[in-house]
């Protein structure tokens, strides 16, 4: 057993990171997000390395790896706050790999996978889709309308801009014309697309934890390092702990979907709920600890606690998802009574 | 123990909803410029009408309202969506600190321009490098021919590029102790050696202000009670900055919790337990802040200070504040974030509640020294 | 508008907190705790002063007085965790006298106004009753089943000795043979007696504030008393929130039940689920700020930590409380709605 | 990243499995004497089957079981619902450290009863006047003739009544810095000198001890790793104190939760939403305290110490149990605190987890200071 990335995925975590403190540092996260744009060279370097089709298999361009590749580079997008479509699109793409007959499969990854068009996801509520992140640029729209889904080509869909206080995403609200539905197993690929989130919001608690762990070392009040004081450092360890079982949760859920799909619906809702949980307190958090500071638009910790929000907001939200928990604890016990029983 | 009015609390609150009724507030535009000009005007009409600094002592034109008459006052302001005075500052704090600490000239110059909102006024006392820490402030006072030439930077400052006036505090003798070295001066803003510069906020509001001094000039006359005595006053300033303001506050967070449990109604959503064990859980939260500050107001009424719950009472109405909007966001959903929505505006700004006037950890400090009586570490 | 005890029920209060400091210390609590059984000189000294029927009506030989004085009595006997029958006794006659026809009412109130006969309550689930406290004494049992509640003489019921680990109260499995409906206002009558049981968990958690204030004052780790690290202060201050929090609900509601009826619904719920929340939450941290002394039975804070759990769990828990006040707010604010349309 | 066990772990748990289902632990009486005999009689079997201390050394009559093995170990004594070992203290805290600060004498005269465990030990670390604060020990050593003659108090002690030797600390220089001053000594607890005490606990069970000392006699052959080296060699011990149990701790949590969900789904509970919400939030708890471990075994074998996760574990561990058994007792009523109620014996026990072995704050502390790296203010 070993429980931590091995060689290769710490190499691609290594270089997600390089890459993204090099391109994607505050000021140009500020700078794209207040331009209502994103970082086309960044995304350009992020299709180059394969990013988009990291998780895709081989048969359709993609590179083939597992989800635990994909998170491995999605915590360190989420830590960068990177303006990019990266998230959106591996999570449509996770659930048209799983929810797309070969037909459908054939016809989006390959275009995915490639970077030569972009695919977004968004839920549906009494008919009409949520606001959909980088709907405007995205040549393939998936739906989700509870465990269905269904797909529209950019042509069959009408766009209206809408913008979330996450400036660092860009949203538009989307009608459909056309659809059609995703034929096969769209649960699984819901799943992996929840584990695909959760990682981007522990991305998210990661940074806030370090911003205010180094803020508070360095900001003296009553002539100590605020941090000096338990008020403060006992908040900092809170924090640690939250990013850290959040962690721990996605990491697992990543090689569950890979390695034992069975324990993934469980795996999933845990990890979503508590990085969603983890990601927005942190952030709140953070802002807390750096006082009148962290209120401001300059500091920038807003940033964290809005993608937070909104990340959290995607799909499901973290208490459906503890009551999916609960109902699959119930049913393995039923099952292990059952078992006993017989 | 009886919660009901008395006669003449009812009479103020009737005749106060009257005068509402007749001149309601109107809707508070969006935009910010039009928004400040819809509240002074409003702080205007208030004025008007009689009704503005109602717990003002009646010889500095308030109506000497008691402080149950102030929590109404300020529940039924609320309640009739008027928007928080543009004078804020001017009637809570420097108002009351003029009234307390300053002679008759000063009371006679400031306090009728306060009353009108025809100055407004902010508050210079926080310092990059003086926020919690109160006693580190660091812009110097040097005494000049007539008066002081006063340089440094203040931040966090509402209402500064509004402001005619500054409560300014000042280190006017670096050489004493951090305590005593301090002058509380009231500073005229109009001057070159005054820069104002905004200081955007997470709402992507401008709400604070930096503001520079340098050289800039305040009159003797204008040094508010006595060279050296700036602590005690400022203390006074910061005493009054919760006062009554709370029960607004509270009452706004029960309009934005009655909003949403109204929308919860409508789409069915009580139905959930989960769902209604949570509301019922924030309205429990909220009715607590709103009653146990008019415990407190009754403790100060009859002992002339406030009880052990008083201390409590901004603490535990930012965190329910703070959870409400959280909720709000969670059971909304993405729309909640929309950049124009209601939702995400107060989801944002309910971050500010836990540390203007006083971050949570000081005052959890403040009840664990002077409440409870336990020691300092530092 | 006063919101305090008026001169008359500060001195019910004083009266209540200086007799059972002199009778009640830690000391006797537990030595009655240990014997299994009360302190019957104190329960003569209660009933001398009229408490068991402090709310009951003049015309049925009680004192006649409301229930905010009955809180201020209540209060402090949770404060005191006095070793007696009497919340039990008060709940049970604040159920019988809104509940009860006129004709229970004269046959049952006169004696427990007297003291000559205690009274005691339960809920019912799925036909049986819950534990009862004192039941082994009780000459009147009210049973409370979802809004209906009955009563039955000692003569006409079963009991076998029942032991929670509250010993500081008795309790007993009742079985009835033969009940009788109470006809009237039963869910004001349990309205009342929700309140009562938060006035005791109020004083419990004043208790526990109390208990450890004094002594994180006192005790010294790293050449400091452990009350001047924030770790602890500041747990301390919340301590202090929610007892205070609690108080306000509850003394709101006690008012609200005598002057303002309607509201009493949802004050009743707001100030059980506060109290009850407030006094097992105190009591934790209570025994945590007290570090391994706190763990001991010498201590003496678990008889707090015991009782708070065993009085939160009387009548209805405090979620349920929870959902009531949601669904009351929604009530409120359709009617408010159907007024400005109309 | 791959969380299935490679052959060689597959093969270690099967082999237990096989053992257990050959050798079942069989129930835990619940009287108290009777539950440690069936305790001291477990360890016994354990040993004879090759099974006991399984994380020591093969030298010293371990398995030389890895981290993992080792957690698969706690685990399925877990399932199988065995008791914890009545000398959990010789096999987690005696004997490693006598490992690695014993000399040869030592190791052979102490570990071989530790393993079989006909002799149990105690720890004697902490004392009225010194619990969080270790170095404030105040049991003094003075030395004699072939030894040291020791006085004092400890307290908590748990099996004091039933072990034959204590790990003790004690002060041998009054003069020397409060960290240097102190001597780890293997004391024989046979002796008229030492009396012990038993403590009640809130669940009223007989767990813990106080330990009076008063001049009890220990050779120089049993003072362990030198004369004024005891902090070095107690922070050998406390490093030990964790490792391992967590995963045997958590299980049982585990354990506790599947039941209370097992009880709702009966009752038809999880139809409202608030306790499926709730209970599910359990469950993520429960997870995440097993995977954080899992994850920090992982970063301790490939780097020889814990990782951040690491110190969180007993804490976040603490605080789920007690978040179970606190709602355990509030979805079943009145009737979990039954007095012979497993529910209300697990909430008071539960209390301790959060002081035991460390309280939170120490570790948030450790956490801050150690993992963050945040300064310290005393």
């Amino acid at each position: 057993m070993q429980f931590a990335f091995n060689e290769d995925q710490r190499e691609i975590q290594r270089t997600a990171r390089e890459l993204l403190g090099r391109r994607a540092p505050l000021e140009r996260v500020r700078a794209a997000a207040e331009a209502g744009a994103y970082d086309e060279r960044l995304w350009d370097e992020m299709v180059a390395l394969g990013w988009p089709g990291l998780a895709i298999g081989e048969r359709h361009g993609g590179v083939g790896l597992g989800l635990v590749e994909l998170v491995a580079v999605v915590e360190q997008v989420g830590y960068a706050l990177a303006p990019s479509p990266l998230l959106a699109d591996v999570c449509a793409a996770l659930v048209i790999a799983s929810g797309g007959s070969p037909a459908q499969q054939a016809r989006w990854l390959p275009g995915i996978a490639t970077g030569e068009l972009t695919a977004t996801i968004a839920t549906v509520r009494h008919g009409a889709a949520a606001p959909m992140p980088d709907a405007d640029r995205a040549g393939a729209l998936v739906f989700v309308d509870g465990d269905r889904a269904s797909i529209s080509s950019a042509a069959a869909v009408e766009r209206d801009a809408w913008a979330s206080v996450d400036l660092t995403r860009r949203y538009a609200r989307v009608r459909r014309a056309a659809d059609e539905p995703l034929e096969s197993d769209v649960a699984t690929g819901l799943q992996r697309a929840e584990v695909a989130l959760a990682a981007e919001l522990t991305g998210l608690a990661q940074r806030a934890l370090d911003v205010t762990v180094a803020y508070v070392k360095d900001r003296k009040q009553f002539a100590h390092p605020i941090g000096a004081f338990q008020g403060v450092s006992h908040r900092c360890a809170e924090m640690l702990a939250l990013t850290e079982t959040a962690r721990s949760a996605t990491y697992f859920a990543a090689w569950t979907a890979d390695a034992d799909p069975e324990g993934l619906a469980a795996a999933s809702s845990m990890a979503k709920a508590s990085a969603g949980d983890a990601a927005r307190r942190v952030a709140g958090m953070a802002i807390q600890a750096h006082g009148g500071i962290g209120f401001t638009w300059e500091a920038g910790l807003h940033w964290i606690f809005k993608r937070a929000h909104a990340d959290a907001a995607q799909l499901t939200d973290a208490d459906e998802h503890r009551r999916r928990v609960a109902r699959l604890a119930a049913q393995r016990l039923r099952a292990a009574s059952t078992q006993v029983a017989a | 123990m009886d919660l009901g009015l008395t006669a003449s609390e009812l009479a103020f609150r009737d005749e106060l909803r009257d005068w509402l009724r007749q001149s309601p507030p109107g809707p508070t535009p969006l935009e910010e410029r039009a928004s400040f000009d819809h509240r002074r005007a409003w702080d205007q009409r208030l004025h008007a009408g009689g009704w503005a600094g109602v717990h003002w002592p009646v010889e500095y034109g308030g109506r000497g309202a008691t402080l149950v008459e102030s929590a109404i006052y300020n529940e039924e302001l609320a309640r009739a969506a008027a928007p928080p005075p543009v004078n804020v500052i001017g009637l809570t704090l420097a108002g009351p600190t003029i009234m307390t600490h300053g002679d008759e000239a000063q009371r006679a110059r400031f306090l009728p321009p306060i009353l009108s909102a025809e100055e407004i006024w902010c508050q210079g006392f926080s310092e990059p490098g003086a926020g919690s820490d109160l006693a580190a402030v660091a812009t110097r006072a040097h005494q000049v021919d007539g008066g002081w030439r006063i340089t440094g930077q203040k931040v966090w400052t509402s209402f500064a590029h509004d402001a005619q006036w500054c409560l300014l505090l000042a280190r006017s003798d670096p050489d004493a102790p951090r305590h005593k070295g301090l002058t509380y001066f009231l500073l005229d803003m109009a001057q070159d050696a005054v820069q104002v510069r905004p200081l955007r906020t997470i709402s992507d509001t401008h709400e604070l202000n930096e503001v520079f001094l340098e050289d800039a000039f305040v009159p003797d006359a204008h040094v508010l009670g006595g060279v050296g005595n700036g602590w005690r006053v400022a203390m006074t300033t910061l005493g009054n900055e919760r006062s009554g303001l709370v029960f607004g506050k509270s009452f706004q967070a029960r309009i934005l919790l009655d909003r949403l449990t109204a929308l919860a109604d409508e789409r069915g959503l009580l139905e959930d337990a989960n769902v209604a064990t949570r509301l019922g859980e924030l309205h429990i939260r909220v009715e607590a802040v709103r009653l146990t500050a008019y415990r407190n107001v009754t403790s100060e009424m009859q002992s002339g200070q406030p009880g052990p719950e008083g201390s409590i009472i901004k603490w535990i109405w930012s965190e329910t504040d703070q959870a409400i909007t959280e909720y709000a966001v969670q059971l909304l959903g993405i729309e909640a974030l929309d950049r124009d929505s209601p939702w995400a505006f107060e989801l944002l700004r309910a971050r500010g509640d836990t540390i203007e006037s006083g971050t949570t950890e000081i005052i959890k400090n403040i009840v664990a020294e002077q409440v409870l009586g336990l020691p300092r570490l530092r």
